[in-house]
């Protein structure tokens, strides 16, 4: 029996901070935390008409991870695919100043930035392991 | 009106084969406005030959299979139209090399059967389509996550278990690679064609595909000459990405031996079987 | 003439989106910041009417990573003028061979092909730029 | 994987696969890197720095580390008495059912 699956969609927006960290975190997690569980969605596949990661959204739980309060990832896969199980926006755990920093090339990330990467990762493997127990 | 084409040899010195490209090239400024470029001088001073490598499209020839013609031009950016290998053109027209390194008569027919079939292919090419393939496919599929795998119904494919296809029409067919192999491979970045004219036994290799993560060799499910390559591949080989049944076959071929052929080869169900055992064991391990 | 829209698609799943995003970055931030900038690429097409302002009309370059080309598709859509579309795949095919990284993190060779790349965007950017002030 | 087979031939009943002439070889590894299915397995220490250490792995037909090999010291059985190989196991256990 397979084991159960989520999809992760993250915002990876490239004017601010918080897209490089919801993005870096949703790899953490598919990667190395819930690997077994989670399957990365590609947000601009999504959106520009992707079936395999539409289709896989209409049947799987989908979490968005949205750097700020505009809110694309959840909004995208609300409009393609009808619903999210559940989302998390950045702005609210690390904070509004810190998401929309102009810091985004990952040549420049410090080891503060990886700590709020390790914070949202955190914060999405409970959501994964929420929708896992039910 | 023969070809024209800018010649980058490998001009090895210590091989047969080395040799061989040499004459070939020779021979191709002789009788045609081809032009040479010495590698040796084109390894340290690039400028003299760059104009030549622009205005005509680039004829490789690499001796052995260390392919150091085809590693100078992939290292100076230089765009490849045609490649050509001695040692295996040599081996598919049953020619065996010298130890000497004199050209002796064998070595000067090689010479002349490599050159004609280089003046010829353009006309050889013109073949495409050959087979009636059909205008649409139906597809069944199997799941992974968000994966899909499909595979073609229609009556006529038949598959190895090397996870090739061919579609079958009277003494022709046409080949390609599963959907298994391009999702595998991820994004196609090279395909080096299998030689027009060339026969080929079942199971013998029909040139590669090669992206990111891997080289793979694609082995001919059939035995026969090959007619046409799809020549859209080697400006887009991401068509077999898009789909390896349709826009991104291979190759089409003239069949020697299918009776014997199909004794080794699966019809749809029991490739589905093997595709889905495949995506399964890949799975676990990626 | 205001700044040229530099847009990559950000692709999550494999290292060739990571490189779009970063080769926009550093057109937008290092080598050409006072005649480029960049936009979300979700937002723009997501997003209410003022965020699909961000491109409408505009001159913009697309970044994508792998032939699904999905910036350009939508910048397209979200009614940008794509003046022109880069693939970091086509600069893979020019370093056979090369290990670039995965999606997380690239490699050294990876991060050579970035600024490559980026190298080529902004010289494109310089031109258009020139050529939008002649006509205008 | 004891369960693999080949076109209904258990695997370990095909011989196939890279012989490596290690007089020509110079152990530039490239067959070694090139091979995605661990066929080969390095012995850093060794004098013979690797070995075919899962032959069974090996994909029948694949020739493709061979060709990696500028000195031609990687050969490979003969394709015709394989398939023909194959062929005759199969007609046994057609025969056998």
């Amino acid at each position: 029996m397979d084991e159960k699956q989520v999809g992760v969609l993250s915002c990876s927006g490239e004017e601010c901070l918080g897209g490089t960290i919801a993005r870096l975190a949703t790899r953490k997690v598919m990667e190395t935390l819930r690997p077994d569980n989670v399957v990365t969605l590609c947000l601009p596949l999504y959106i520009a008409g992707g079936d395999e990661e539409r289709d896989f959204a209409k049947e799987y739980p989908v979490i968005a991870v949205d750097a700020c309060d505009k809110c694309c990832a959840k909004r995208a896969t609300i409009k393609y695919s009808g619903a999210v199980k559940d989302s998390l926006v950045l702005s609210d755990i690390l904070g509004e100043d810190v998401v929309l920093s102009k810091i985004v090339s990952a040549r420049d990330l410090k080891e503060e930035h990886y700590k709020m990467v390790d914070k949202a990762a955190e914060e999405i493997c409970k959501k994964v392991d929420k929708i896992l127990a039910e | 009106m023969n070809k024209e084409y800018a010649v980058l040899p490998c001009n090895g010195l210590d091989k047969c084969a080395g040799c061989v490209s040499k004459e070939v090239a020779v021979i191709l400024s002789e009788n045609s406005e081809s032009e040479i470029i010495c590698p040796v001088l084109f390894h340290t001073s690039d400028a003299r030959y760059n104009k030549i490598a622009q205005e005509k499209p680039l004829l490789v020839i690499d001796g052995c299979a260390t392919r150091c013609a085809s590693k100078l031009a992939a290292e100076k950016n230089l765009k490849i139209a045609e490649k050509i290998n001695v040692t295996e053109e040599a081996k598919a027209n049953h020619i065996t090399l010298g130890k000497g390194l004199q050209m002796g008569e064998e070595e000067m027919k090689l010479a002349k059967i490599i050159v004609d079939k280089l003046t010829q292919v353009q006309k050889a090419a013109d073949t495409e389509d050959a087979i009636a393939f059909p205008a649409s496919l139906t597809y069944e599929v199997y799941k992974k996550d968000k994966f899909v795998f499909r595979l073609p119904k229609e009556e006529g494919f038949y598959f190895s278990e090397n996870d090739v296809w061919a579609y079958v029409v009277g003494n022709k067919a046409r080949i390609g690679v599963t959907d298994f192999v391009q999702k595998s491979l991820s994004d196609i970045m090279f395909f080096t064609p299998p030689a027009i004219g060339n026969q080929i036994e079942q199971f013998e290799d029909a040139g590669n595909i090669e992206s990111a993560k891997a080289v793979f060799e694609i082995i001919s499910p059939v035995s026969g000459t090959i007619l046409a390559i799809n020549e859209k591949l080697m400006e887009a080989p991401e068509l077999i990405n898009q789909n390896p049944y349709e826009q991104g076959w291979i190759a089409e071929m003239e069949l020697s031996d299918f009776e014997s052929d199909k004794e080794l080869l699966l019809t749809f169900d029991g490739y589905f079987e093997v595709l889905k055992r495949k995506v399964d064991e890949f799975h676990v391990k990626h | 003439m205001s700044s040229i829209k530099v847009i990559a698609c950000s692709g999550i799943g494999k290292a060739m989106g990571l490189m779009a995003r970063e080769v926009v970055l550093q057109v937008t931030d290092k080598l050409s910041p006072d005649t480029t900038e960049t936009v979300c690429l979700a937002h723009v097409v997501t997003g209410d009417e003022e965020a699909a302002k961000k491109v409408e009309g505009c001159t913009c370059i697309t970044v994508d990573g792998c032939p699904a080309m999905c910036a350009a598709k939508s910048v397209e859509h979200a009614g940008g003028i794509v003046k022109a579309k880069y693939r970091v795949i086509d600069e893979m095919r020019n370093h056979k061979g090369v290990d670039a990284g995965t999606g997380t993190a690239l490699t050294e060779d990876g991060w050579k092909i970035v600024d490559e790349l980026a190298g080529k965007i902004s010289e494109k950017a310089a031109e258009l730029t020139k050529e939008g002030q002649s006509n205008g | 994987m004891s369960e693999s087979s080949f076109m209904g031939v258990p695997r370990e009943e095909i011989d196939w696969s890279p012989r490596v002439d290690f007089s020509k070889c110079n152990y530039c590894m490239e067959c070694v890197e090139f091979c995605p299915h661990k066929v080969f397995e390095v012995h850093e220490e060794a004098e013979q720095k690797f070995v075919v250490k899962n032959p069974d792995n090996c994909v029948v037909f694949c020739r493709a580390c061979g060709k990696t090999c500028g000195l031609d010291a990687i050969s490979f059985p003969d394709k015709s008495e394989t398939t023909a190989h194959i062929k005759a196991i199969r007609k046994e256990a057609e025969a056998n059912e």
